[in-house]
């Protein structure tokens, strides 16, 4: 059982609000990007990322984590893994490794060795690592790709950005931890405009039908596809319904509540014989009040002035 | 130095406004989209037709079978999304409900190739061209700019039976006018010339020009050719540029080893064989950049185009001066007779069969 | 409303036995082919095309009929159309269409005109038509391809056989009779192992987010796809539930029973703002001992001795 | 007359016992499918092993994104189905899953190609190697008998990345054998001549080889390689082939105008070229009918084949007369001095200059 109090609650309020700093910063920086559905995952990724991340850490205070990983080490075998289906919220995950640790030179260097001449060149002389990275989104050469690369990124668990496949990809490593007889956990977010893509659902009724209880899907429940609210543009409730007719066991929570997200991913841990679905109620764009629950803000970087006031917004009591 | 261009475009523009106004001629046009109708801008219609634009969310194959659907009840249907959702995760929809069947619909995708720029490979598409050319029945469509756009759109309305159109993110120069005559499987010339050919597709036509320009300082005289059908190809401009300029090169902003410049290729391979280079993407995957640096890297510049040239004018050179040699040679050998030359053939047949 | 009654459900008992003997000859000949499949479509696609079939013949008794179709016009504009979107039991359509005399020598010239000239040579001399066109089932040069092919035979709505797009092809068909503002329905016939296909929980969900209640699904539930039970290879139940959860409404019937054929038909036809889906049980192999509920005879042909055997059997007292 | 083979095998029964030996030596080898374990024949692993073979029912897409992520944990993964659903249906989750990340999977596919026979075009791909070949990272491989199958299977197992694998329905008769070394990458030769080269890819390897006996009736000495790995393609074997028969020949059952024929062409373009001829289905969707007389209408018969030759080798032969007689009056020309020629060059241009 994962364990959690006040303190650490507040702890992860810090860390989320930093997150959605980074989150902010790179998109404005790369002058293009996805800044809605990255702000509404930021506070379940950071949950994920941030509860006791290191199985050592935890160990030794009898606790054990959410998600058993380690930055220094993303090859870990017994990792559990986190699959970020929605792709194009890239920049929260990449927020959330590099504040985790994943990005310093070493492991980057490490991951990149002999991969890709560019990219090894370019952090060997100092040109970006660690946070400084988070500056070169979406830039030639640079390994922080417009969507997930998992041979150009270190935490990167598999490439996505074709919507309705990380689902599918998480249960083939939950199916492999299965034949392995390896305990990892598989995490994966959708969005709900993904839940439009029939792959899902084979997903679904397959993840069910092979009796995966280590694949837990969060739905990131922020009502806003592309085009506009998904329950105009091809409606999805009810919801629940849906996933319990596909054979999956289902919670729904806040899913900017760090309390009901670390109860959910620990009850969702515990759940046998069936996959999880976290139904995460957010808002897209949480956090800049412009933003939340603008459509205009799915994929379009803010502008000078609106980075400024976004960034007063996020920067409030915290003050990274 | 690049052409003076008059004004940069966007393509996706020039197709909503062709939308809506064939929407307002015509009631049996319906337009689709999978949650990407304000970045193809078929919005739009969306609009001012609502009732004829349906938005599928983010499931593109089931808005391919349903506009096969629709096309089979007598619509002509526009369907629209980012190139590499329009093409390779719904080519057996396309295949089996709308080619097999020769159903009406038209597939209008923005968003091809590597110009995407910051989303990197998973939505810079260098392969669909490809993957439309290898269907039967489909046409393959590739504007060069705002303008020709709106005609292609057009035309492929006017034409009964499935159509691919593939257009940009990025706004192009204009490089074509307003009187120019559009035709599905009609390229055109836009500039003459007589030492090389210079094929170009959608954005790289206009490279083509610029390359043209930097080649007329050298003192070479390029001819453009806009090959904005990819699919009939026009044989009969190919076929007459390589007869009157002898070298081509083909410029395209898409995977280089099975493209348009391959389908050149195969036409000149078969009609008449001159020196040929491909520009091109590598076989590879894109990544995160802007369109410039990208360009830039993956070998789609004017400097590319005009290396090309010169390779293959180098290749025609020499081809030309062998070729004028031997037909003074053949004149001289016609002249000694027939007689000997079959003579020789017929033990040579009986030299070969004997080692067997 | 559908009427029917004794005489009526005799009358189509006795077609559905002419139509699984027209099948059974027609695979045999061929030599391959799905006889399971179609033989558990039989009764569905007998009443559909033959509780009368004809406006006029209807509007004489000032009866209705399930579905409106003219074998003499099948490009009126006005039919209700039916679309086999598990392509694979073709047979039993081109069994349905030529007994309902879409295969005349005149229909059949007319239909294929100028559009292949080899199929329509051998028709006008006189190869091949009408009920005997069947014994020509995949045989090059002729109309009956082994999956419908909407060019080349008459009556074919929508050219089927890779499995899931069927029913958004008649999705979009009753899309076009909205906007048309037509009366027709749409009938889909999809197999239990296409419910596997995401694409088919695509067009679920987009069918009745378009609110199209003149499209009827009929689920040929007949517990078996190509490798074995559903249950086992890929597992479907509850399927009311998901459909339901999608926003269909369900009907459950016998598959094999016309009174509960039609009687859901009919209520399927009165359903407003929500397209309906009839949930036929069903026998996979139906009518012939040893192909019923057999997985083998998916898409193999009987034998000489298999089809003597199955011959005998279907024949009985119908003696046709 | 063709060539006496000993026997035809399945090329599907040869795939599933490589499938069964690899199951028992490795681990790590897990095997999917997709309702066609019976067809694709993986049903015997399954047998043996079925806590490493999957079911996924008809889902396709949900099959190919599963098999990435069972890679990215280590597995070795073998994907089964037709070869229709096998490439179009999933294209781009193998492009997004599979090719971009460059996951160990293995598409081996069966059913490819017009010989599916009575199913009909629905289910005759005959567009799976372009799809292959343009996806980057993809290799390619089109085994010619049950043999060369076994051990393309082995090879594909031991190389790390993504192949794509195609086999056809039909039985095939035996020309590959057991001491054959199999290499990705490398075509075979199995007969050598001079005159003309014939290359084949699948079941059409066969019927070069009776297209070979065929020839050589006639005197002409024909030389057949089986290109069973189409992408990357062999160009040294290519190379040697243009240089030593200048004239080539190429048959395939898939779309002439975008598959191996296409490939080869490319590489003859620019390394030597020759006159080429390429055998293969025209760019039309198939139909039901026998696989002998599919065969024959859409053109993959030993005559189709000799006819090609026939067609390279009159080619070949002008050609060659033209270079005999060019050679010669090069050597001339040189002796007259290079200076005549600067001069006349230099004057060219400068004309041309003027013009502009
Ligand atoms: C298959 C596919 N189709 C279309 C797109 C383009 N696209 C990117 S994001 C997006 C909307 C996603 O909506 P949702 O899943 O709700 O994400 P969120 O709201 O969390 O940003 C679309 C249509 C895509 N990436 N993949
Ligand atoms: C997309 C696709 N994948 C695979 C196949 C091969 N296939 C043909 S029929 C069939 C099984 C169909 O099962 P079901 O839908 O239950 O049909 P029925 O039992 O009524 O014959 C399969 C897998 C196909 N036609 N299409
Ligand atoms: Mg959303
Ligand atoms: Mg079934």
């Amino acid at each position: 059982m994962a364990v959690y109090d006040e303190e650490l609650i507040e702890s992860l309020t810090q860390k989320a609000k930093i997150i959605r700093q980074y989150v902010v910063k790179m998109i404005y920086n790369a002058g293009s990007g996805h800044p809605g559905g990255s702000l509404s995952s930021v506070d379940i990724l950071t949950a994920l990322y941030f509860h006791k991340f290191l199985d050592k850490e935890c160990k030794k205070d009898n606790k054990e984590p959410i998600m058993n990983h380690d930055p220094k080490n993303p090859g870990w075998e017994d990792r559990d893994r986190f699959i970020l289906s929605k792709g194009h919220s890239a920049p929260t995950l990449y927020g959330v490794l590099a504040e985790a640790g994943y990005f310093e030179k070493k492991v980057l260097l490490a991951f990149l060795k002999d991969k890709n001449d560019e990219m090894y060149e370019r952090i060997k002389e100092e040109k970006a690592f660690g946070i400084d990275l988070l500056m070169y989104l979406r830039r030639l050469g640079f390994p922080l790709q417009g969507h997930p690369d998992m041979n150009k990124t270190p935490g990167i668990e598999a490439s996505t950005g074709s919507e309705g496949q990380g689902l599918a990809i998480g249960c083939g490593q939950a199916m492999a931890a299965k034949l392995d007889r390896k305990l990892y956990h598989i995490f994966v977010m959708i969005g709900d405009g993904e839940m439009d893509c029939g792959q899902i659902w084979e997903t679904a009724m397959s993840a069910s039908h092979f009796k995966l209880d280590n694949l837990i899907a969060i739905l990131d429940r922020n009502k806003l596809q592309l085009d506009g609210p998904t329950e105009q543009i091809m409606s999805l409730e009810p919801i629940p319904d849906k996933w319990q007719a596909f054979g999956w066991h289902v919670i729904e929570i806040d899913g900017h509540n760090f309390k009901e997200i670390l109860t959910a991913l620990d009850t969702a841990k515990e759940v046998k014989g069936k996959p999880t679905l976290i139904v995460a109620h957010t808002v897209k764009g949480k956090g800049v009040s412009f933003m939340e629950g603008a459509v205009g803000f799915h994929g379009k970087a803010p502008d000078e002035e609106q980075f400024k006031q976004a960034m007063k917004e996020l920067e409030g009591d915290a003050g990274a | 130095m690049p052409v003076p261009k008059e004004k940069v475009e966007s393509q996706r523009k020039a197709y909503a406004l062709a939308l809506v106004e064939l929407g307002r001629e015509r009631n049996d046009i319906v337009v689709l989209n999978a949650d990407l109708a304000s970045s193809t801008k078929t919005l739009e219609f969306s609009n001012e037709f609502p009732e004829r634009h349906f938005n599928f969310g983010i499931a593109e194959q089931n808005m391919m079978s349903t506009a096969a659907g629709l096309a089979a009840a007598g619509k002509t249907v526009f369907v629209s999304t980012f190139a590499v959702f329009g093409t390779g995760r719904v080519y057996d929809q396309i295949r089996q409900s709308i080619a097999y069947p020769k159903l009406n619909v038209k597939i209008v995708v923005t968003h091809a190739g590597i110009t995407v720029g910051g989303d990197g490979a998973t939505h810079q598409i260098t392969e669909d061209i490809a993957l439309m050319m290898v269907l039967p029945n489909m046409k393959v469509i590739v504007p060069a700019d705002a303008v020709e756009t709106s005609k292609a759109i057009k035309a492929a309305a006017d034409y009964g039976g499935p159509v691919y159109v593939r257009l940009g993110r990025a706004e192009v120069p204009s490089i074509t006018s307003e009187k120019d005559q559009f035709e599905i499987g009609k390229a055109t010339l836009l500039r003459n010339g007589k030492d090389v050919t210079l094929i170009g597709t959608g954005i790289m036509v206009s490279v083509c020009l610029d390359a043209a320009e930097v080649l007329k300082k050298k003192g070479i005289d390029a001819r453009v050719i806009n090959m904005s059908t990819i699919k009939p190809i026009d044989e009969d401009i190919l076929e007459k540029a390589a007869r009157e300029t002898g070298a081509i090169v083909t410029a395209e902003e898409h995977n280089v080893e099975m493209g348009m410049g391959t389908a050149i290729s195969m036409v000149i391979a078969e009609k008449k064989h001159v020196p040929m280079k491909r520009v091109g993407i590598p076989d590879v995957f894109g990544e995160s950049g802007s369109s410039d640096e990208l360009m830039k890297k993956y070998g789609l510049t004017v400097e590319d185009i005009v290396k090309a040239a010169h390779n293959v004018l180098k290749r025609k050179d020499k081809l030309s001066r062998l070729q004028r040699v031997s037909k003074k040679l053949i004149k001289h050998e016609r002249k000694k007779g027939n007689k000997k030359d079959t003579k020789r053939s017929k033990s040579q047949k009986r030299k070969s069969s004997k080692k067997r």
